[in-house]
């Protein structure tokens, strides 16, 4: 008797496995479905942060326009060169390596350096700026609400006494930053430059030092600091760092700079800097 | 009659619920309730297959299993079906939403091992001879209405847990934690609807 | 046309303590030693400058020509010299530019424009251009350029005109004053915009508890085919939406404009504006604005020249008599709080206001409690507890899907909130992010 | 005014103590702590007909679980180091619908554990007021009717100002043969049961405080109330010797305390007045299904335990047209 109810249910499994496997072998060609299976592997090899700083949606979307050759492996801030590589290597594609960028927050006006006025409302830079231009006394300073803290997927910006600091060894340069600044404070340099000048006010000196202890005032100290090398650019009332050419470290303390105003990046964000009253 | 159908419904959607009162599914219950147009895509999804399900397994235990004594190959055959059943589904959805497919994810296949599908076979196939379980409508009527006591747990649950997305619940009970503890408030609800049937 | 009022969804019933100031006749303020013109005082392009530091000019000259189609030109409020041309705080708490005009003292006219007294056989484009060249614009708070809502695009078919007089922020009573001083001036002006608009009668809207207003107004309307419409009292009664739906039943579209169901709305102060442009050739240089609020030794309405400092606009009113918390532009519901007394009078500020401490209850993040009051006293039918939720968790979207665009920001959900939630920020807020969304996309 | 006024004694606000907000700048004057002991307010007559009836074990239990109410909400934001928050009231308002839910002769114990489920379980663990999805003292209720059906359903027989402090236990009407209850003694209060829910008379005046106050939508009880008597009024038309008329039902049980305390609490019932009609529905038809044919002779903390569990979905499903709203066109999604 074994072996009959074993023959029959050999065979029963195996007429329903059969016909369901046709049933199923014929739907599938009906709602047939291109699936690029590369895609997929792409998305594994990216970091999964789904952060956005190379433009896309997240890592899935990336995978797919990097596939479709729409975008390359390095655009993808997170990445480091041998993830870059395996990609490269997996698709077949040839890539060039993008320079390294960190996130600097042109400011360095804190409660303690920057008159502010008294505001009640929502705590976030993006709202508060609604309000009365965010209620600094500096209309181009750093509110200190943290809105590029909370969008930052790596914390590495810190909000100390009302201002973001942007912890370099932290940053990835991915940027989502960048775009939640209401006041565009925020801008991707080379990793490898260290000296910025940590203020984006376009005012005359004066109306900045009213407001300000740590203001940039124009006063081009560390331009002739840096002799012939053009390594600070003066726009208006405001110097910039010369990122096709930036300076060494050791200009801030060559060029004694009376606000404070210029900073290194790792020195700034270890709270190194005071503001200087005079 | 008609009042049998009716034990049915009720008992299946309300008294037993699958989810709150007999704890089965509680995977895709938890899985797929942080958003409410996801929890209706497999709220669908469940109820296509559970009825389904219900139905050709009936057929199947009904005139292949019981008639040659091979019972023992129920739980086995069942979930061939299911499975099978779920594939179709799943490369249905891919083609006719590719959204909805995208966001079930991993847990459209998983529906072949959501127990409350094979718990809801396997309760139909034990059913008493002259209970109305145990004819094809029967079957088919009870998978259908545990499918949507199912989706109506699902359903309520995702929506909670969308109001939960707002709460500033302690970081300690974030996600799972409060969801569960959720899930057990509303299982406590449920139970004043013991003794209706 | 129905004579009895409908009234719209919601609203809400503050003090309205228009009492400090109602009975105050309006004054003219004394020349002052300079005045700062705040540059761009329209919604639209800001004008282009005319005139550079040193210049001499006379009062009603053109300080700047208006910079587009969106956009008003600007005259001198005194005649003098042009002072600095730099930057001044500005009533959003932004510097932003400004002409300062040092006063001679002469305060003498420069060319008027020609005056049209037979206004009622002129072309209504004339009539148009001279509302463009007197740079008059909404004079309620929006600040948009009148001559652009009096040129409805070809086959709108506007046919009915409807005047603002319902001032139903609380404290102001500028409006309430120049009603009941210059009916006529409000009645000529109102039938010189029907004019222009191809109409030949209007309705004027104006809140119940303004019965001089309405007296006096309905002893001149009838000659001009003008309506005097009663409103009930009730905030936002005088939102341009709410006041189209009381007076014609309409419901302005979300989205859409006034015209878009035949309606032109126009301030009292604007149409007052337009009659003295028209007839006596003046363009608009100074404005009635409140100068109120409980820390004010003595509130009133005075008449003054565009680019007055707030400071001597308080000292005109004899200063305060105790700090207040805040200092606002416009009413207290829909004011725009400063932090600085160097703003000066504009042609939107329709009002100065102080608050005092005890009536001020500072905004928290307490948690909503779902009362829904809110969503009784939201005139637009939106549900502001759960906007302000989402908006709350950086959930933008969602409130898109709540129809947070469709709000107007008339602050009466933060009004009745007993949580004290910062409602109507969230929906700032969540406005501007939802249109850059938009701007990003395309 | 003279010269001489303007120019010396003029003050001017200083600029640096202004503050800055966004507007509206009144407010109404409103506070959660008004409204929450508005609530406080109305929930006395029938506290106070509770202790009249049940004597001074009512008193016990009321005060107990208040103050456990208090002690577990201010021991929960010691630990989690959060402001103290039992001064907005709500709080003691879930402490004394605990207590009006529980039996004059319950055990201390019962009555912290009660509180505990209600304010850790049901409140905190959810991010405290605002935040919860259940209202705290019908989840306490529902826990403990569940882990201790038989003292959660034993009742003290009413001895009206007696102030006795131990009693005899007796049958609430629900319970009881249909036509056995006496219409008088439910609206005065002289029957057993819980002893906040006694005297129908002392409910109708606390809610009238709610309705005058504006503190709770109408919609929610007289839905409610009308849905449970219309459905036992047909039930009792078919069947008057299985079921009792509606006039017991709606004076008996908890429906009153339910319908206009519990049903109406805010934060747990839809926001809209749509929501509100829907929900008092919904809780009246799950009441009287409960009633009827269920195993529990109670429906009411259930059924507005589910209809909590639906106020999200029916939140979203009730949501108004705002005003002059136009349907996006099909076919042009953004």
């Amino acid at each position: 008797m074994d072996l009959k109810i074993i023959l029959i249910s050999i065979a029963a499994t195996g007429i329903i496995g059969v016909l369901l496997g046709l049933v199923i072998g014929y739907v599938a060609k009906v709602f047939a479905v291109d699936v690029d299976e590369r895609i997929e592997k792409v998305a594994e090899l990216l970091p999964g942060a789904n952060c956005g700083g190379c433009g896309f949606a997240g890592c899935a979307a990336f995978a797919k326009a990097v596939v479709a050759e729409d975008a390359a492996p390095s655009q993808c801030p997170v990445c480091s060169e041998d993830d870059v590589r395996n990609i490269a290597e997996y698709l077949g594609i040839v890539v060039e390596q993008g320079e390294k960028k960190v996130a600097v927050v042109r400011c360095s006006g804190d409660c303690a350096n920057t008159v502010r006025t008294l505001y009640n409302g929502i705590r976030d830079c993006r709202s508060a700026v609604v309000v009365a231009g965010g209620a600094k006394g500096c209309d181009y300073g750093c509110l200190g609400f943290g809105s590029c803290a909370n969008a930052c997927p790596f914390g590495a910006i810190e909000i100390r006494d009302g201002l973001a600091v942007v912890h370099p060894e932290l940053c990835v340069g991915c940027g989502n930053c960048v775009s939640a600044c209401p006041k565009n404070l925020i801008e991707l340099v080379p990793a490898s430059a260290e000296v910025h000048v940590y203020c984006n006010s376009p005012e005359k000196g004066v109306a900045k030092r009213k407001v300000c202890k740590t203001a940039c005032i124009a006063c081009r100290k560390c331009v002739k600091a840096s002799g012939e090398e053009d390594h600070m650019l003066v726009d208006g009332f405001l110097v910039k760092t010369n990122y096709d050419n930036p300076p060494p470290a050791d200009l801030v303390e060559a060029s004694a700079c009376p606000t404070s105003a210029l900073r290194v990046a790792s020195k700034h964000a270890a709270n190194e800097y005071q503001g200087v009253s005079k | 009659m008609v009042s049998e159908f009716l034990f049915i419904t009720i008992g299946a959607i309300l008294v037993n619920n699958f989810v709150l009162s007999k704890f089965l599914g509680i995977c895709p219950f938890l899985g797929v309730s942080k958003k409410l147009d996801t929890a209706l895509g497999m709220s669908g999804a469940v109820i296509f297959v559970m009825t389904l399900a219900s139905l050709v397994s009936h057929l199947v235990n009904h005139f292949v299993l019981v008639p040659n004594g091979l019972e023992f190959l129920q739980t086995l055959v069942f979930i061939v079906v299911i499975a099978s059943l779920v594939q179709l589904v799943e490369i249905m959805l891919q083609k006719l939403s590719t959204k909805l497919y995208e966001s079930l994810g991993i847990f459209l296949p998983l529906i072949t091992t959501n127990c409350a599908v094979l718990g809801c076979v396997v309760i139909n196939s034990k059913a008493a001879p002259e209970s109305i379980q145990s004819t094809w409508y029967g079957a088919t009527i009870y998978g259908f209405c545990s499918a949507v006591g199912f989706a109506l747990a699902l359903i309520l649950f995702s929506s909670l847990r969308e109001r939960l997305d707002l709460a500033q619940v302690p970081k300690a009970f974030e996600g799972t934690a409060i969801s569960l503890i959720t899930a057990g408030i509303l299982a406590m609800a449920f139970m004043g609807f013991s003794g209706l049937v | 046309m129905s004579e009895k009022p409908r009234k719209f969804k919601g609203g809400v019933h503050p003090n309205d303590s228009k009492a400090l100031s109602a009975s105050k006749a309006i004054q003219d303020a004394p020349l002052l030693d300079a005045y700062t013109v705040i540059m761009h005082q329209n919604i639209g392009a800001p004008p282009e400058l005319l005139v550079k530091k040193g210049d001499a000019v006379k009062k009603g000259q053109l300080l700047a020509k208006a910079g587009g189609f969106v956009s008003v030109p600007l005259h001198s409020p005194t005649s003098g010299t042009v002072g600095a041309i730099d930057k001044c705080p500005g009533p959003t708490g932004i510097a932003v530019p400004a002409i300062t005009i040092n006063s001679d003292g002469e305060d003498e006219w420069g060319s008027l424009f020609e005056p049209i007294s037979d206004w009622k056989n002129t072309a209504p484009a004339d009539l148009k251009q001279r509302v463009w060249d007197a740079g008059i614009v909404g004079m309620g708070g929006a600040g948009f350029p009148s001559h652009v809502k009096l040129s409805p695009p070809e086959g709108k078919g506007i046919d009915t005109l409807i005047l603002n007089g319902a001032e139903c922020e609380p404290y102001l009573t500028a409006d309430h004053r120049l009603m009941v001083e210059q009916p006529k001036d409000v009645v000529l002006g109102a039938a010189i915009i029907a004019r222009i608009l191809g109409l030949d009668s209007a309705v004027i809207g104006i809140e119940e508890n303004k019965p001089d207003a309405i007296a006096e107004l309905q002893k001149v309307a009838g000659e001009y085919n003008v309506r005097v419409q009663p409103l009930p009292v009730n905030y936002p009664q005088g939102a341009e939406k709410q006041l189209i739906y009381a007076i014609t039943g309409r419901e302005v579209p979300v989205g859409k404009l006034p015209m878009d169901v035949k309606c032109v709305v126009q301030n009292i102060a604007s149409a007052v504006a337009v009659f003295e442009a028209v007839v006596k050739g003046i363009p608009s240089i100074e404005r009635v604005t409140t100068v109120t609020g409980k820390p004010i030794v003595h509130p009133g309405n005075w008449r003054f020249r565009i680019g007055t400092p707030i400071s001597k606009a308080l000292e005109l009113a004899g200063g305060i008599n105790e700090q207040p918390a805040k200092l606002l532009l416009g009413g207290p519901m829909m004011g725009i709080a400063q932090s600085s007394l160097g703003v000066t009078v504009m042609k939107n500020t329709s009002g100065i206001l102080l608050i005092a401490r005890d009536e001020v209850s500072l905004y928290t993040s307490e948690p909503c409690i779902r009362c829904g009051r809110c969503v009784d006293a939201c005139p637009m039918d939106i549900l502001p507890a759960t906007i302000s939720q989402a908006v709350e968790n950086k959930r933008f979207d969602w409130a898109e899907e709540l129809n947070v665009m469709a709000c107007i920001e008339c602050g009466s959900c933060s009004y009745v909130c007993p949580s004290h939630r910062p409602l109507n920020q969230h929906f700032k807020w969540a406005k501007v992010e939802i249109q850059s969304k938009l701007r990003r996309r395309n | 005014m003279s010269e001489q006024e303007t120019s010396q004694s003029i003050r001017l606000p200083d600029p640096a103590k202004l503050v800055v907000s966004n507007s509206p700048h009144i407010r109404s004057g409103q506070t959660i702590h008004k409204v929450m002991f508005g609530v406080v307010a109305a929930l006395l007559p029938a506290c106070a007909a509770g202790i009249w009836f049940f004597g001074l074990a009512a008193l016990n239990v009321l005060l107990l679980c208040t103050v456990s109410c208090v002690g577990f909400e201010e021991l929960w934001n010691k630990a989690m180091k959060r402001p103290s928050t039992w001064k907005d009231g709500s709080a003691i308002i879930t402490g004394l619908l605990l207590g009006m839910n529980l039996n004059a002769g319950i055990p201390w114990w019962v009555c912290i554990i009660g509180a505990f489920l209600a304010i850790i379980l049901a409140k905190q663990l959810f991010g405290g007021l605002g935040y919860n999805p259940f209202n705290p003292a019908l989840v306490a209720r529902v826990g403990l009717l569940i882990g201790f059906p038989a003292l959660m359903t034993t009742w003290n027989e009413p001895q009206g100002g007696k102030m006795m402090v131990d009693a005899v236990t007796t049958a609430t009407p629900l319970s009881m043969a249909p036509g056995a209850a006496q219409v008088t003694d439910m609206l005065v209060g002289n029957t057993g049961g819980c002893l906040g829910e006694t005297s129908a008379i002392a409910l109708l005046i606390g809610g009238g405080i709610l309705l005058a106050l504006k503190l709770i939508k109408w919609e929610v009880p007289a839905a409610f109330i009308a849905t449970v008597a219309v459905f036992t009024g047909i039930a009792h038309a078919a069947n008057p010797h299985e079921y009792a008329s509606p006039i017991v039902h709606v004076l008996s049980g908890g429906l009153l305390l339910g319908a206009f305390f519990m049903a109406t609490d805010m934060v747990t019932s839809p926001m809209t007045r749509k929501g509100a009609l829907i929900f008092g529905l919904g809780c009246g038809l799950i009441t009287s299904l409960i009633r009827l044919w269920g195993n529990y002779p109670e429906g009411v903390s259930f059924s507005i335990l589910l209809m909590n569990a639906l106020t999200p979905l029916i939140d979203r499903m009730s949501m108004p047209k705002p005003f002059g709203y136009v349907a996006p066109e099909k076919g042009k999604v953004a």
